[in-house]
Parts: C-alpha cells; sequence; structure tokens
C-alpha cells in the first residue's frame, strides 16, 4: 500500500524542503538590522497615516456574502442540467419554482439597495 | 312540568346573551346594541354546536325520578358562574347596578335551591342530571344529590348572599371584581357539593381558589398577600396529591373493568391493592385535611381569616371548610373504607388532640378577637371530624349537623365582629369594653350567637356536638381508644366555654373602660337584615334538629355500609389483589345507589382493545405513511 | 460494497470524528466568536467528509452526496447570517469576544 | 394534481412570503415612516408594519386552514402524495402540526403588527421572516427523512435568528441573537454528525428505513453495528434537546427570550418549539421505535425522563426567582418543554395515548403561550414596555381588560381547570400513569404547585400590589391587532378547557393512524 503512493511523498518532501531552505538561508546568512524606520509597514513609499484598523464601509461585506449565496446555487442547478433530458416537464417545474424564489430575492436584495456600489 | 319550562331552558342561555351583549351601556343607539347582542347569540350558538350532547335533552340516557326536575341541579350550579360572568360585561362605573345584579342573582339562586326541599330523600340520588362530556376519557357531566349534599347546598346558598351583603356595606372599591369573585365562588362551591365525577369535582374544587385568592388578596388586612400564597399553596398541595391519587384509580379501574371512566359510583365500587389502597387514602386524606383543617395543617387559617375582609371571612368559614369534611365523607370513606377504617383510631387522636383541645387553648391565648374565632373554627371541625373518624349512624350525623351549625354560628360570629370592625377598625379585645351599655341590641345578639357556638342545650350547637360524643364512645372504628377520646372532646365543650365567655366578658361587661366606645352606633338596618335569619336557623335547628336529621338517614346508612364493605374487602384482601366490588351494579332503577353506574361506550372501536397498546406497530405507522410507494 | 477496500473506510470516518471533534472543542474553547465560526464550518465539513465516505460503502445510490450540496448550501447561508450577526455585534460592542456578551444577566 | 392540494399549507406560507418580500420591498413608504427614518436608504416597508402584519397573519391563517382542509379529504385518499412521501410525509400527525404552527405564526404576526409600530422598530422584514420560519418549521414537522429534517431545521433556525437581531440599535437583542445562533448551528451540526453515523449504519436516510435497519440488529444475518446508532442517537438527542430547550441544553433559552422584541419571543417559545417536539416524536418513534430501544433498560425512555425531570423542576425553581416576567416566561416554557418530555416518555407502553397526549399538550402550550406574551404586550407601550413584575404593579386598576387576559393565560399555563392548559396536563399525566411512570406523574405534579406560585405571584401583582411611587410605569397600549390576538388565544383557551371534544378526538387520530 506504501509504495503506491511513494512517489507522492517524495515530491511533498521535497517542496517542503526547498521552501524552509530559502527562509532559513535569509534568515541566518543576512544582517538584519530592526532599526525603527525599517518596522513600519510598508505602504509603497509614503508614509502612513490613521489608524490601522480601518473601518472597511458594509458594501464590501455584503456583495461578498451575497456573491457567495447566489453562487452556491449553482450546486444545485449543475445536476438538474446533466439529467435535464430525463426529468421532463416535472423536473423542469420543480426547478423553475427554484429559480423564481432565487429570482425574488434578487429583486428584493437590489430594490433594497444592497447592490448599490456608491452612492 | 318539563315541556314549557324545557323550552325556556333552552332558549336561556340565547336569550343571556342577547341580553348581556345589548347591555353594553358605552355604544349609542340602537343598532350597535343589537348588532353586539345578535353576536352574543351566534357565540353561544357555536358553543353549543361544539357540544352537541348539551343541545338535546333527551341524550342523557339516564331518566331521572318523575317528580324530579332533572335540570335543577344545572341551573342552580351555573346562573352564578354564568353570572358572574355576565357582571364582567356590566359597567364599572355604577357599584350600585353591579350590586343589585349580584344580590339578584345570589338570591334567585337561594330561592331555586328551596325546590330541593320539595323532594323527600328516599334512598338513591335525586335530581339527577348525566351527560356526556368526553366519552374518549369516559369523562361525564354527572351531578346528583342525596341527604349529605343537600344540607351542604343549602348552607351554601344561605350563607354566600349574607356575606355578599355584608361585604357590599364596607367594601366601596373595586366592586366589580368583588362581585365577579362573589358569584365565581358561590358557583365552584355548589358544583363541588353536586358534583359525583371525580374530574368535575376537582374542576370545581380548584374553580373555588382563585376566587378566593382575590377576596383574601385584595380587600385584605395589612399582610394580605402573604395570607393569600399562604392560602393557595396548602390547598394547591393537597389538590395536587388528590390529582395523582385519581388517576391511579381511573387506570386501576381500567385494569380491573376494561373501560376507562371518571365516575364516582365505579370508582367506590373498586378494590384495590393494599399498599395502592393506602396511598390513594394518605393522598386523599391529606387534601381534605389540610381544608378541614386539621391540627398540623391549620396554619394557614388563622392567617387567612384575619386578613380576609368580612364577607370574605364569612365565606370562608361557613362553606369552605365544610368542603374538607364533606369530601372526607363522600371520598375518603365512600370510596376508600379499608384503609379509613385502619386509621381511624389515630386521626380521631389527633381530631380530639390537636383539634378541640389545642384549638381551644389557642382561641384562649388570642388578643385579636377574630384569630379567637378562627381558632374556635378550628376546634369545632375537630368535632366534626371525631364524628366522621367514628363512623357511627350517630356519630355522622352529628358531624353532619354540627358542620351546619358550625357555618350558621361561626358565620353570624364573624359577621358581628365585621360590625364592630367597620366602627373602630380594630380587633383587639383590650380595645373594648362595657360595649352592652352602649349597644344592647349588638350584645344581645351576640351573646346569642355565643351560647350557639358554646353548645348550650336549646341551641343547635348542642345537639351536634352531643351526638358526636355519643357516636364516639359506641364507635367500633375508636375501638378501646373511642371512650378516653369521647371524655377529652366532653372536656373540649367546656374549655369552648371558657375562651368564648372570657371574650364576651370583657368586650361587654363591665364599665366602659375606652373614651372611644361611647357613642358607638348601635347595628344599623343591613346588618340587622343580615344577621337575623343565622339567629333564627340557630334555635329553629337547636329546638327540632329532626327536620334536617330525618333525610340524611338513608344517606348516611349507604356511607356506612360502603364503609363497612370496604373495610372487609380491605382486610380480606392480598398484596396485588384488583377487583371490582360488585361485578354486576344494577344501573338502571332510580332507587338504587349504583343508578346511572357508567356502562363501557359500546362504540365499535373497543375500549379496551386500544388499551393495550402496539409499541413499534403503530410507531412504524406513524412515520410510514405512504412512503412505503417510493421504489427508489 | 463499493469499490474501496475495507479497512480504508475506517481511516476517513476516523478523520471526519477527529476533524468534528476539533471543531466541537474549539467551539466550547474559543473565546473569539469569528473562531467559533469557523470551528462550526469545520464541523460541518467533517460530516460533509463522512457522508461521503460512507456513501461509497452504500454504493447504489446517491444520498451522501446529496446531502452534501445541501449541507453545503445551507452552511453558506448559515455563514451569511452568523457574519451579519456577529458583525452588528462588534459594531455595537467594539470587541468580538463572546465574554463581552454579558448584558442579559440574572 | 393532488401532490399541489396535499402541499397546500406549505406552498401558500413561502408563496405568501415571497409576495411579502415584494410588496415589502416595492410598497411606497407611509408618509409619516418617511420622517422617521434617519438613513440615506428610505426603507420601501418603512411604517408598513400594521399592514404587512394583517397580511401576515391572513396568509398563514390561510395555511391553517387548508391544512385542516386537506386533513377533511383524507390524506390517505390523495395518491399523489406517495412521490414526495420520504422527504416530505403528509399524514394526519404533520397535518395536526401544521394546524397547530400555522396557528401559532398567525399570532406572532398579529403581535408583530401591533408591537413594531408601536416601538418604532421600523424593520418590517419581521413578517416575510415569520413567514419563512413557519415555512421551514411546517417543512420539519412533515419530513420523514434526515434530509428534509436537517433543511427544515435549519431553514427555522435561521429565520429565528434573523428575527431575534432585527432591533439592531440594542445590544440586548444582538447578543441573544449572536447566542442563540452560535449555540442552534451548534446543535444543528451535532444532529448532523448523528444523522451521518445513522446513514453510515443503516445505508438509509430515510426514518422508516432506518427504523427497520435497527431493528435487525443482532440478528446473524444483520449488517448495522450497534455502537454507531447509540452514538447517533446520543447526538440527535443532543442536538433536538438544543432546540426543545430541555435542560441540560438550556443555557440560550432566557438570554434569547429576553434579549429578543417580545413577538420572536412568543413565536420561539411557541413554534419553534412545537416542531421540535414533531420531530422528536417522529424521529424516535418511528427511528428509534424498535423494542429494545424503546425498553426502559436499554434505550432512550430513560434518558427522556431524565430530562424532563431536569427541565420541570431547574425550569420551574429558577424560573420563580426571576425578577423579569419575559425571563420568568422563557424558564416556564422550559418547564413547559419538560411536561411534554413526561409525554414522550410515557410512549413506552400506551403508545397512541400518549403522542396524542402530547400533540393537545403542544395545541394547549402555543396556544397559550401567545396568549400570555401577547398579554405581556399590552401591557406595555411606547417608552414603558412591561417587562419586570413591578412594571405590571396595579395595571388591573388601569386596564382591567389586558389584566383579565393576562390572568386567564397564566392559569392555563399554570394548569387551573377550566382552562385548556389543566386538561392539557392532566392528558399528559393520564397517559404516564397509564405506562406505570408514578416517580415521574409525581414530579410533575409537584413541579406544577411551584409553577402555580410564580404565575399567580403575577396576578398578585397585578391585583394586589400598588405601583411605587418612584418606579416607571407601563402605560398600558392600544392596538387592535394585539387585541384581536388575545380575544382568539382567550376564546381558544377557554374553549379547549371546557369542550376539548373535538380537538382531542383529532389529537387522538393524528398520533393513531399515522398514514
Amino acid at each position: 500500500m506504501f509504495d503506491l503512493y511513494l512517489p507522492m511523498f517524495l515530491m511533498f518532501a521535497i517542496a517542503a524542503g526547498v521552501a524552509a531552505g530559502m527562509f532559513s538561508l535569509g534568515q541566518f546568512v543576512g544582517k538584519n538590522p530592526q532599526s525603527a524606520e525599517k518596522l513600519t509597514p510598508f505602504e509603497c513609499g509614503n508614509d502612513t497615516e490613521g489608524a490601522g484598523n480601518v473601518r472597511l464601509s458594509v458594501k464590501f461585506y455584503l456583495t461578498a456574502i451575497l456573491f457567495v449565496v447566489f453562487d452556491i446555487e449553482v450546486v444545485f442547478i449543475y445536476p438538474w442540467a446533466a439529467l435535464f433530458k430525463g426529468l421532463g416537464w416535472v423536473g423542469f417545474a420543480s426547478m423553475l419554482m427554484f429559480v423564481v424564489a432565487l429570482l425574488v430575492a434578487l429583486v428584493y436584495c437590489w430594490k433594497k439597495g444592497a447592490l448599490e456600489w456608491e452612492k | 312540568m318539563t315541556g314549557f319550562s324545557g323550552g325556556i331552558i333552552e332558549a336561556l342561555p340565547y336569550l343571556f346573551a342577547f341580553f348581556v351583549g345589548a347591555m353594553i351601556p358605552r355604544r349609542q343607539g340602537w343598532a350597535e346594541r343589537v348588532g353586539i347582542g345578535v353576536v352574543g347569540v351566534l357565540a353561544v350558538a357555536f358553543v353549543m354546536g361544539l357540544w352537541p350532547e348539551a343541545a338535546d335533552a333527551e341524550a342523557t340516557q339516564a331518566v331521572t325520578r318523575a317528580d324530579e326536575w332533572p335540570q335543577l341541579l344545572n341551573v342552580i350550579v351555573f346562573l352564578p358562574i354564568v353570572g358572574a360572568v355576565a357582571i364582567l360585561f356590566a359597567p364599572r362605573q355604577n357599584p350600585k347596578l353591579l350590586r343589585a345584579m349580584t344580590m339578584g342573582i345570589l338570591a334567585a339562586d337561594f330561592l331555586i335551591s328551596l325546590g330541593l326541599l320539595r323532594a323527600n330523600m328516599t334512598t338513591g340520588w335525586h335530581f339527577q342530571y348525566v351527560t356526556e362530556w368526553l366519552p374518549t376519557f369516559g369523562i361525564r357531566y354527572h351531578v346528583a344529590i342525596d341527604g349529605i349534599s343537600l344540607w351542604m347546598v343549602l348552607l351554601s346558598t344561605v350563607t354566600t348572599p349574607i356575606a355578599a351583603l355584608v361585604s357590599f356595606g364596607s367594601i366601596k372599591k373595586r366592586t366589580k371584581d368583588l362581585c365577579f369573585a362573589m358569584l365565581l365562588l358561590h358557583g365552584g362551591m355548589l358544583g363541588a357539593f353536586v358534583s359525583l365525577d371525580l374530574f368535575l369535582f376537582y374542576v370545581f374544587w380548584e374553580l373555588m381558589l382563585i376566587p378566593m385568592v382575590i377576596l383574601i388578596g385584595v380587600w385584605g388586612g395589612v399582610e394580605k398577600i402573604k395570607a393569600a400564597y399562604k392560602f393557595l399553596l396548602f390547598t394547591m398541595a393537597g389538590s395536587v396529591l388528590m390529582l395523582a391519587a385519581i388517576l391511579y384509580m381511573v387506570w386501576a379501574h381500567r385494569q380491573a373493568a376494561g373501560f376507562v371512566t371518571f365516575d364516582y359510583l365505579a370508582m367506590s365500587n373498586l378494590v384495590l391493592p393494599r399498599t395502592a389502597a393506602t396511598l390513594c387514602f394518605i393522598a386523599f386524606a391529606f387534601a381534605f385535611v389540610v381544608k378541614v383543617p386539621m391540627w398540623p395543617l391549620h396554619t394557614w387559617l388563622p392567617d387567612a381569616h384575619v386578613q380576609a375582609p368580612t364577607g370574605g371571612s364569612i365565606i370562608l368559614a361557613a362553606v369552605l371548610l365544610k368542603l374538607g369534611t364533606y369530601g372526607y365523607v363522600r371520598f375518603c370513606m365512600g370510596m376508600l373504607g379499608g384503609p379509613a377504617y385502619d386509621r381511624a383510631a389515630t386521626l380521631a387522636g389527633v381530631a380530639v388532640g390537636g383539634g378541640i383541645l389545642y384549638g381551644a387553648l389557642c382561641a384562649w391565648k388570642q388578643t385579636d378577637v377574630k384569630r379567637l374565632v378562627a381558632y374556635s373554627s378550628v376546634a369545632h371541625m375537630g368535632f366534626v371530624m371525631l364524628g366522621l373518624f367514628a363512623a357511627t349512624t350517630s356519630g355522622i350525623k352529628g358531624a353532619l349537623l354540627t358542620m351546619i351549625n358550625h357555618g350558621i354560628a361561626t358565620g353570624a360570629l364573624f359577621l358581628l365582629v365585621g360590625v364592630i370592625y367597620d366602627r373602630r377598625h380594630t380587633r383587639l379585645v383590650s380595645e373594648f369594653g362595657g360595649l352592652a351599655k352602649v349597644m344592647p341590641v349588638y350584645a344581645a345578639v351576640f351573646v346569642i350567637v355565643t351560647m350557639a357556638s358554646i353548645g348550650v342545650p336549646g341551641t343547635n350547637g348542642f345537639v351536634g356536638e352531643f351526638m358526636v360524643i355519643v357516636g364516639t364512645f359506641v364507635s367500633s372504628a375508636l375501638g378501646r381508644h373511642g371512650s378516653i377520646q369521647a371524655v377529652l372532646a366532653t372536656f373540649g365543650v367546656i374549655l369552648a366555654a371558657v375562651y368564648m365567655l372570657s371574650v364576651v366578658q370583657k368586650m361587654f361587661f363591665g364599665p366602659i373602660t375606652n373614651k372611644r366606645n361611647e357613642n358607638l352606633p348601635d347595628m344599623n338596618v343591613r346588618e340587622t337584615l343580615a344577621v337575623a335569619p343565622l339567629v333564627a336557623l340557630i334555635f329553629v335547628l337547636g329546638l327540632f334538629p329532626s327536620l334536617v336529621l330525618d333525610t340524611m338517614d338513608s344517606s348516611v346508612a349507604h356511607v356506612i355500609d360502603k364503609y363497612n364493605s370496604g373495610r372487609d374487602s380491605h382486610r380480606g384482601n392480598t398484596i396485588d389483589e384488583l377487583r371490582l366490588l360488585n361485578p354486576s351494579p344494577k344501573g338502571d332503577d332510580p332507587t338504587s345507589y349504583d343508578h346511572n353506574y357508567p356502562v363501557p361506550p359500546k362504540s365499535d372501536d373497543d375500549e379496551s382493545a386500544n388499551a393495550a397498546s402496539r409499541p413499534l406497530s403503530t410507531a412504524v405507522a406513524l412515520g410510514q405513511g405512504v412512503s412505503r410507494g417510493v421504489a427508489r | 460494497m463499493g469499490a474501496l477496500l475495507g479497512n480504508v473506510l475506517e481511516h476517513y470516518v476516523m478523520l471526519a470524528g477527529v476533524l468534528f471533534t476539533i471543531g466541537a472543542v474549539g467551539f466550547l474553547v474559543r473565546r473569539n466568536v469569528l473562531v467559533q465560526l469557523m470551528s462550526i464550518e469545520l464541523m460541518l465539513n467533517a460530516v460533509n467528509l463522512a457522508f461521503v465516505a460512507y456513501n461509497r460503502v452504500h454504493g447504489d445510490d446517491m444520498n451522501g452526496h446529496m446531502f452534501v450540496f445541501f449541507i453545503i448550501a445551507v452552511a453558506a447561508a448559515e455563514v451569511a447570517v452568523g457574519l451579519a450577526i456577529v458583525l452588528s455585534f462588534y459594531r455595537l460592542t467594539g470587541s468580538v469576544h463572546s465574554d463581552d456578551a454579558d448584558a442579559l444577566k440574572g | 394534481m393532488d401532490l399541489v392540494i396535499a402541499l397546500s399549507p406549505l406552498l401558500a406560507v413561502g408563496f405568501g412570503g415571497l409576495m411579502l418580500m415584494l410588496a415589502e420591498a416595492f410598497g411606497k413608504p407611509s408618509e409619516e415612516g418617511i420622517s422617521k427614518t434617519t438613513g440615506d436608504v428610505v426603507d420601501a416597508g418603512a411604517g408598513r408594519g400594521a399592514e404587512l402584519g394583517l397580511g401576515a397573519s391572513v396568509v398563514l391563517i390561510a395555511g391553517a386552514v387548508m391544512a385542516v382542509g386537506v386533513w377533511i379529504v383524507g390524506p390517505e385518499t390523495l395518491e399523489g402524495v406517495a412521490d414526495v412521501a420520504p422527504y416530505l410525509l403528509i399524514d394526519r400527525f404533520s397535518l395536526f402540526f401544521t394546524f397547530v404552527l400555522c396557528l401559532g405564526g398567525a399570532f406572532t404576526a398579529l403581535l408583530g403588527g401591533g408591537y413594531l409600530p408601536e416601538h418604532r422598530i421600523d424593520r418590517s422584514e419581521f413578517f416575510p421572516l415569520v413567514l419563512f420560519s413557519t415555512f421551514g418549521a411546517i417543512a420539519l414537522a412533515m419530513s420523514g427523512d434526515l434530509l428534509s429534517l436537517f433543511v427544515g431545521l435549519e431553514t427555522m433556525s435561521l429565520g429565528v435568528y434573523c428575527l431575534i437581531g432585527l432591533r439592531r440599535g440594542s445590544a440586548r437583542a444582538t447578543e441573544a441573537a449572536l447566542k442563540y445562533f452560535l449555540l442552534g448551528s451548534f446543535a444543528a451540526a451535532l444532529t448532523l454528525f448523528g444523522a451521518a453515523l445513522l446513514y453510515g449504519a443503516t445505508g438509509h436516510t430515510d426514518l422508516v428505513g432506518i427504523g427497520e435497519a435497527v431493528a435487525t440488529i443482532g440478528q446473524p444475518d444483520s449488517t448495522v453495528a450497534a455502537m454507531p446508532v447509540l452514538l447517533a442517537l446520543a447526538l440527535t438527542l443532543a442536538g433536538l434537546g438544543f432546540k426543545v430547550a430541555a435542560v441540560p441544553f438550556h443555557q440560550w433559552t432566557p438570554d434569547a427570550y429576553e434579549g429578543a422584541p417580545t413577538p420572536a419571543t412568543a413565536f420561539m417559545a411557541a413554534v419553534v418549539k412545537t416542531a421540535a417536539f414533531a420531530i422528536l416524536l417522529r424521529v424516535l418513534l418511528v427511528g428509534f421505535g424498535e423494542e429494545r430501544l424503546m425498553s426502559w433498560g436499554t434505550g432512550w425512555p430513560p434518558v427522556i425522563a431524565t430530562l424532563a425531570v431536569l427541565s420541570m423542576t431547574v425550569g420551574n425553581v429558577v424560573a420563580g426567582r426571576q425578577e423579569s416576567v419575559k425571563r420568568m416566561l422563557a424558564y416556564s416554557s422550559i418547564a413547559h418543554a419538560g411536561v411534554a418530555l413526561v409525554g414522550v416518555a410515557a410512549t413506552i407502553r400506551s403508545t397512541e395515548d400518549a403522542t396524542a397526549s402530547v400533540l393537545f399538550y403542544l395545541l394547549v402550550y402555543t396556544v397559550s403561550t401567545a396568549g400570555a406574551f401577547g398579554a405581556l404586550i399590552l401591557c406595555g407601550s411606547r417608552g414603558a414596555e412591561a417587562v419586570s413584575y413591578e412594571d405590571l404593579a396595579g395595571i388591573a386598576k388601569r386596564h382591567p381588560a389586558a389584566a383579565l387576559a393576562f390572568s386567564l393565560f397564566l392559569l392555563s399555563l399554570a394548569g387551573f381547570p377550566p382552562t385548556a392548559g389543566f386538561f392539557g396536563k392532566l392528558y399528559v399525566f393520564q397517559s404516564a400513569i397509564d405506562s406505570e411512570l408514578y416517580v415521574l406523574v409525581i414530579i410533575g405534579l409537584v413541579n406544577s404547585l411551584i409553577g402555580a406560585y410564580y404565575y399567580v405571584r403575577v396576578m398578585v401583582y397585578m391585583y394586589m400590589r400598588e405601583p411605587v411611587p418612584g418606579a416607571p410605569v407601563a402605560k398600558p397600549m392600544s392596538s387592535g391587532m394585539v387585541t384581536s390576538a388575545i380575544v382568539l388565544a382567550a376564546l381558544l383557551v377557554l374553549g379547549l378547557g371546557i369542550l376539548p371534544g373535538v380537538s382531542l378526538d383529532m389529537a387522538i387520530a393524528a398520533a393513531a393512524r399515522g398514514g
């Protein structure tokens, strides 16, 4: 059983060794002065202002969640699409109800202003 | 007789609903009043529809005696309850109308209950009315009276109007709640006295609780709430155990006879295994002993009386205590005779020692008149229970008579205490002195009622206590203790004289010690009108007790032979024997006490079949439904 | 029986059990609400793994896989609602520490 | 076509929910709605609470009426029912529960219609959420398969999480939602893992298949191992125990009940608990209904009996010491769950009677609790919501009708005779005595004694206590919808109390003929 997966284990081992090697080399070989100026977060050259965790506006969260929720429904449409021929009208009607429910949800979100990006 | 009045009875609920609906005053204009009246009628029709049996009277398969009108008891019990509901719709703003309605309903109820006296009390149940209430549970609406409960009903219909008359005099605020509580309490008590179905009895037994708690709690004295809680929790604790015993007996009857029923006749026909019978007896006895109250569980009574308003404590003393003793006669001695016989001697000792003697000594020490009268009623109820434990004819008759006498005498005493409380707003004996000079009529009435409560020959108290003591002397249930207990009870009578006369002397005779007592007004018309019937009854019953005693003969004899048959079957049975006493009761002849004995339902799905359960098959059917059809 | 060798099924079920216990302990022990959310997701995924492994054994019907689809969909909805609640909780109390949720006492 | 008739209650509630969502999104906000909202996006449903509440209650009452219709038509005769069979079992058992759940949902919608405008909570998403949660609850009550059990459970719970967290402004509501969410999803994960083990052990996900496979444990040719089934039984009991709020899993209940707006609390106490009991009964009686599992020695009855005793005792004792009436009602709902569990434990011998008693008890409990919360809402108005005992002091003088209604529902919850609560309790204890669980009955009766104490304590505050001069006094509010909900609940409580014949036979029929 073990010999079946031997090549895979070897490949993992080599990858891990290379990655670990790069890090440890940088750590032991180079000199890294801990000056205060070096420890500030790097913001492409200009210096930082304001608190660390800036308050993100809700719209980022809203869009991400709406995407996740609506995208999951695709999971149900795939098997239905694969057997489309076999299911006949009953299958079509039930999937129609499913899609209508999603449509109502989408219209609701849209009308409630969840999809507005810039006011 | 029944043709025309039957028609009225059928139309009564609809008329009543229309009258109540149309009476809501705030709506101006006739259209709205008629409209609401019609809605009321429709509501009653809907309720009638829900309960088909009640609509057609002949569904009641039991034909009662020819000369007795079957609906009489229903009218007596449900008039106050329907009246209480009607009071809710009456306007809150004018108390005069509310008081008039309540007094009218109570007076009507009293007059109707006089109709009960017309039938002579031969053997068997009278004015019996049976109808199916919950067939699947074997619960029937089964009401009837016999020699015992007849006088309890009359005592209640006499004292409640008097209590209402007095409390309307002294209580001016929140009259609507007062009327509602009084009427509901009255209906509950009457229902408990007449019901012969254990479930119905339990419903009325609990229905009485809340109005009494409201009476004590809303218009009571200083710490009225503590007293109300105490009263509620004591009684609830008792009735909860009784419910468990009822449920067990119903289950046992189902095993023995095959069909489920809550009926008293069936339950009294049942012989339980020895330990189960004793446990059920303890549960029932506990519920009734709390209510009586007997010595260890009496602490709620003085608090309840001291805090309750005058009207409330009159009803509490006159009728509510009798439910405990009536319950003991009917249910403990009637159904569980065996264990009652075994425990009779010890319980009688408690009744004499704890009730009569301890009660008298406590009364003697009291400074507050109302608390004194409360302890005196503990002593009197000790006499009643002693008579019941003696279980001889004269003992039980004496006990029943003492119950009526105690109701009259103590009711009158509380009424009189209320009279001086309204004037001086204090109940301490030391506050009063030499009232006889200031209030001669009041003093005279008080002395007469004290004579009755002490038991001076010529008044009703004497007859009852004398018969109880004679009964205890010759009782077989008490065995060799009987004579000692009789002697101690007689000594108790003397103690009663001691504490009552000492109070009368302190309050009425001797010089007027307190300035404020100088110009107290004597009893006004309302109070005299209220106490007059009680004083009259004291002398009527005192001189002609046979009026009451003769009617009890057949029912007391019935209780005693049930008690003895229970004793014999209990002594004879082995540990786990469960059988019916007489397997073929004659259910249809009106003169026997087994009239309207519950019969197994004749419907096709035989009751005993689904009693034996089949756990898995029904469960599978439950989930299976039609899912078998799916071929996956 | 599916094509899988008998004892391999135990490996998968063992793994699912271990993952589930990690999620449960993580939920009970950790105080940060977001970590609790993540540990619930971990538990749900452990259940997914168990379902797929068992479905391989009861080969003929696709019950296990169907279950997994529904679990994934519902888990997504649950996360959506959970994050909304955590967000409003964070807005009000300024912290995601579940010990701060002590406004309701008694 | 029969399928549409059979599923009509479910479809009605679902479709009603969608319509309400659209109405809420597209409706024009009422004029005073605009003035109040401060946010830039004016909520279309702002100020529309009353109308949406009415719409939601109409939809739910229609659902209840359809359930009765299908009951009269007789679900056995509709053959279309077989297509959707293992997932949604349309039989008398689920139709009875559909009726009770729709009734509970209708009460919540009515109470919400009165409560939300009064307390300026302008989130009229409340009503579509109530509809979707009831949809999930009905699916849960109908489900005969672990899959639809999970989906129904989650649909109901997600709706309720949002219902609780609706008042975004108040920290208490958000915290209540957070606690309920965390524990609820934890419970769902436990149930799921139990389902996975069951599927693994028996190869079936539908309850009847599991029941038969479990019955073959121990026979020589059986492929089912006992260990995973017992573990699954434990996990499912734990998961459903959370939902039913039995004692060891009840920590979330008081906080969630107190933090949530009162109509949401009524919904949780009535509908969520009833649906959880429906599925608990079905899972235990069908999935684990085999004699060995159902016997007192080896099976789940002792577990259920212990849960019952713990729930009743802890629920009653702690409820007695609460200062807030809402929290007291929360603990009392735990105690009532305990009594219903006594009925479930009683199914070991008299299965039909015990199941019917649990069904009837849940109907009575739903009506009384919804009425009690309604009366609590009626006793408090905008600034002065009635929550603690002191708020209710002396309200009998100011608002006698509300005080009388509240007392009626409290008496029904306490189990006093003329009301339905007494009959429900009596029926459960009678079936428990038929199965010879005497100790359970004694404990139950003693607990109803303790219960009577703190229910009457509320009445004492209302009738016999005067409000403390300084304390804020709850002014009773006047709202047609809340009053109509209370009148309906009062009629049902008294009707079921005095004439329970009709609904009792329905409960027995529902429990007996599963098909």
